[in-house]
């Protein structure tokens, strides 16, 4: 229980006003995000399922994609991720885990103020490679990287 | 209600590296909790920055997305005092917004 | 003469505290305030279970602070008291099912105390893996102890070896007395039945540990 | 037949030493090294930081006042480089106290909270955000970030926990026949992948001193010294250390005592 959480339930009166609170916040902020959140990418099983969802079916191998990530992670829960575009006009950039029930981990819409780079942490289950998925100029290009997950077992 | 995010921006020629770090359980759904329960899905589904006001990033998450996330970017074109927002929404409907100003360069 | 001198050093010891002149405490008042803290400051789930915490004669011989070595006589000792515990298993046969064996090194688990609960397992993991290095393609593998990685290879399968490696696990201070590694077998940390496997993963030519 | 035993037994240290003697992971391409920096550089750790913040100010407990008039040995409420002192002896308890401890004592004799309950909830469980004592640990440790360990001995109750706690250090007992030393008495060292710090190294020491309460990634929450101390305790197969005991500050003094002149950066992350 966290004390911001705690001072609220105070400061409402209780469990019930706080969950009419979020219902209220669901409503807004809910719609606002389902309209763009890829559901059927999130939800494919397949690498080929994710890169038809993202329109990358046929995207080409790049190397001004490089992506920085550990060659071996110590702890699957916690594999920090690093994607640098230098591709011109970097509009979006993908996070994809090749051997994850659900690959498709995150994606980046980038807008014009912002550099191609995003850096970030993801799950993962077992060794794999991590695909970088980066649309350009309207084009989709990839680039790939196996990180090498050792479960640490006890402790 | 969530605890609040720790923004760093700091500024690298006219470009703000920006660091976010957020406090969530990003649960999969597929977790037990003790007592052998499934532990329900829940996780930051969007993540959006702004500059000045003005949507710089605007992220869609999965639940693959590790537990007390990160998020990094760098937006050009930035001065000291420039506002950076951040706000995140989860699958259940929670969110929350921070602010965070750029820094000099140090 | 003497006992005035003891009488002495007790009122020349009280006197320096009082003057804010503290010191260290000598071996023994060390070794008596630290036992008692270890005889307070611990829970397990059954009384039988705090015995864990009592060393035997080796582990207190073992027990050497900073760079303080082990004097020829305890060395002897330790070798003599390690030989004396080696037991074999019933059967005879110091060489088990190379598979298991497998399982068991790479197994870490077992016998450990958690929010008043003992770990509860049939037997226990064998811990190599937290040490050795194992097969020649393994990752995850510790280094306080030397790699494995070709045992069987460098050494064969002949009898003096088969027993050697048992009596090794069984009690390694028989031949390196108060070597970081574990009593397994006299602690009772793994059964012989056990430690018949784990010889069969390290010599046997079909194990991974022995793949070039 | 024991010249053939002994000649055997050569031979097998032959090999042991000579196979020993080479890291499996040579330490100039450290493949781990790169994922360590990233999660380093970008501590989740520092989200507690501000909760542990907020409950040293806040009004708790059972006779509802602040830790605002808690004395960590710099005066009432004095958190910058109070840390760096610890364990140190306090006369009000008459006894040396570690960080935890001497916490524990304000949140009882100020607060009014049980102490049991207090102690039954510090290491918190696993899958939870943390525990209220692993946040103010955190945050009272961070006021005395920058500064330099400077733990001295002067009361003999301060000379007698330093001198207990080397003792208990190289201690062994148990099925694992493992004292600390065991497993931190020597660099470049690991279990399965995980480094162990070189304790009997003075860089080593300075590294742990310096560096908990840590963000523990696989915990995904806060932890400890008390919680470090335990979990070695938990793997060595050892009865449960008890919370705050003076075995624990024993151990802490002399480790502590050892690292003097660390720079402390909290929270740490490990992995």
């Amino acid at each position: 229980m966290n004390i911001a959480r705690r001072t609220f339930l105070k400061l409402t009166g209780g469990a019930g006003a706080l969950a009419a609170a979020f219902a209220a916040g669901l409503v807004a902020g809910g719609q606002a995000w389902a309209a763009t959140w890829n559901k059927a990418g999130f939800e494919s099983k397949a690498l080929a399922d994710v890169m038809k969802s993202l329109g990358a079916a046929s995207a080409a191998e790049s190397k001004d994609i490089a992506i920085t990530a550990p060659d071996i992670a110590e702890n699957g829960a916690v594999v920090p991720v690093a994607v640098t575009s230098k591709l011109p006009n970097t509009q979006q950039i993908s996070i994809v885990v090749e051997k994850n029930p659900f690959p498709l981990a995150a994606t980046f819409d980038i807008a014009g103020g912002s550099e191609g780079y995003v850096s970030a942490r993801i799950k993962m289950g077992q060794t794999s490679d991590v695909w970088a998925v980066v649309k350009a100029d309207g084009k989709y290009y990839t680039a790939r990287k196996e990180v090498k997950i050792t479960v640490g077992g006890c402790g | 209600m969530a605890e609040p995010m720790k923004i760093r921006a700091t500024l690298q020629g006219d470009v703000a590296d920006v660091r976010i770090l957020m406090m969530h359980p990003m649960e999969t759904g597929q977790r037990k909790d003790a007592k052998g329960e499934i532990v329900p899905l829940h996780f930051i589904q969007s993540v959006v920055v702004t500059h000045n006001g003005k949507t710089v990033l605007d992220t869609q998450w999965s639940q693959a997305v590790s537990r007390n996330p990160f998020l990094g970017l760098r937006i050009k074109g930035a001065k000291p005092g420039d506002k950076i927002g951040v706000t995140w929404t989860d699958n259940k409907g929670d969110k929350r917004t921070d602010e965070a100003t750029v820094a000099p360069p140090s | 003469m003497r006992k005035a001198g003891l009488m002495w050093t007790v009122f020349g010891a009280a006197a320096l505290i009082a003057a804010g002149c503290a010191t260290y405490p000598d071996p023994a008042t060390t070794r008596q305030m630290a036992e008692k803290m270890v005889s307070e400051d611990f829970t397990a789930p059954a009384p039988a279970l705090l015995k864990r915490l009592a060393q035997d004669r080796s582990q207190s011989i073992c027990s050497k602070i900073g760079d303080a070595k082990l004097t020829q006589e305890e060395a002897a000792e330790v070798v003599k008291l390690a030989r004396a515990s080696i037991q074999y298993p019933a059967s005879g046969k110091l060489v088990g099912n190379w598979k298991i064996g497998d399982d068991l090194a790479h197994d870490g688990a077992g016998d450990r105390i958690q929010g008043g609960r003992l770990e509860k397992r049939k037997e226990n993991g064998g811990l190599c893996q937290n040490c050795h290095a194992l097969a020649p393609d393994e990752i995850n593998v510790g280094n306080v102890g030397p790699s494995l990685t070709g045992y069987g290879l460098k050494l064969g399968n002949s009898e003096a070896i088969v027993k050697l490696t048992y009596e090794r696990i069984y009690n390694a201070w028989a031949y390196s007395p108060c070597a970081n590694m574990p009593r397994l077998g006299a602690t009772r940390h793994l059964t012989p039945e056990q430690i018949t496997h784990m010889v069969a993963y390290l010599l046997d030519p079909a194990s991974p540990i022995n793949k070039r | 037949m024991p010249n053939t035993r002994g000649g055997l037994a050569a031979v097998l240290l032959a090999f042991l030493a000579a196979w020993g003697a080479v890291p499996v992971l040579a330490q100039s391409d450290d493949p781990l090294g790169v994922g360590r920096k990233m999660l380093a550089e970008d501590n989740p750790g520092e989200l507690w930081i501000e909760r542990g913040k907020a409950l040293f100010h806040q009004k708790r407990g059972p006779k509802g006042v602040s830790l605002e008039q808690c004395d960590f040995g710099q005066g009432p409420g004095k958190l910058e480089g109070a840390t760096v002192r610890l364990p140190r002896y306090f006369p009000d308890t008459n006894k040396v106290q570690d960080l935890e401890s001497r916490l524990l004592s304000c949140m009882v004799q100020l607060q009014g909270f049980n102490r049991d309950d207090i102690v039954k909830r510090a290491i918190s469980p696993a899958g939870s955000d943390g525990s209220d004592v692993e946040a103010l640990a955190l945050y009272i440790t961070s006021r005395s970030n920058g500064m330099k360990m400077d733990v001295s001995l002067s009361h003999q109750k301060e000379y007698d926990m330093y001198k207990a706690g080397e003792y208990l250090f190289y201690r062994r007992s148990g099925q694992t026949d493992f004292a600390c030393v065991q497993c931190h008495g020597e660099a470049n060292r690991r279990i399965r992948l995980q480094d162990l710090i070189h304790m009997t190294d003075k860089k080593g020491v300075q590294e742990v001193v310096s560096t908990w309460p840590a963000y523990r990634g696989a915990h995904f929450t806060v932890r400890t010294m008390q919680w470090r101390l335990y979990d070695c305790f938990w793997q060595m197969r050892l009865p449960e250390l008890k919370y705050a005991s003076d075995t624990s500050i024993a151990l802490i003094t002399y480790l502590h005592y050892q690292g003097n002149g660390a720079v402390i950066g909290v929270p740490g992350f490990k992995r």
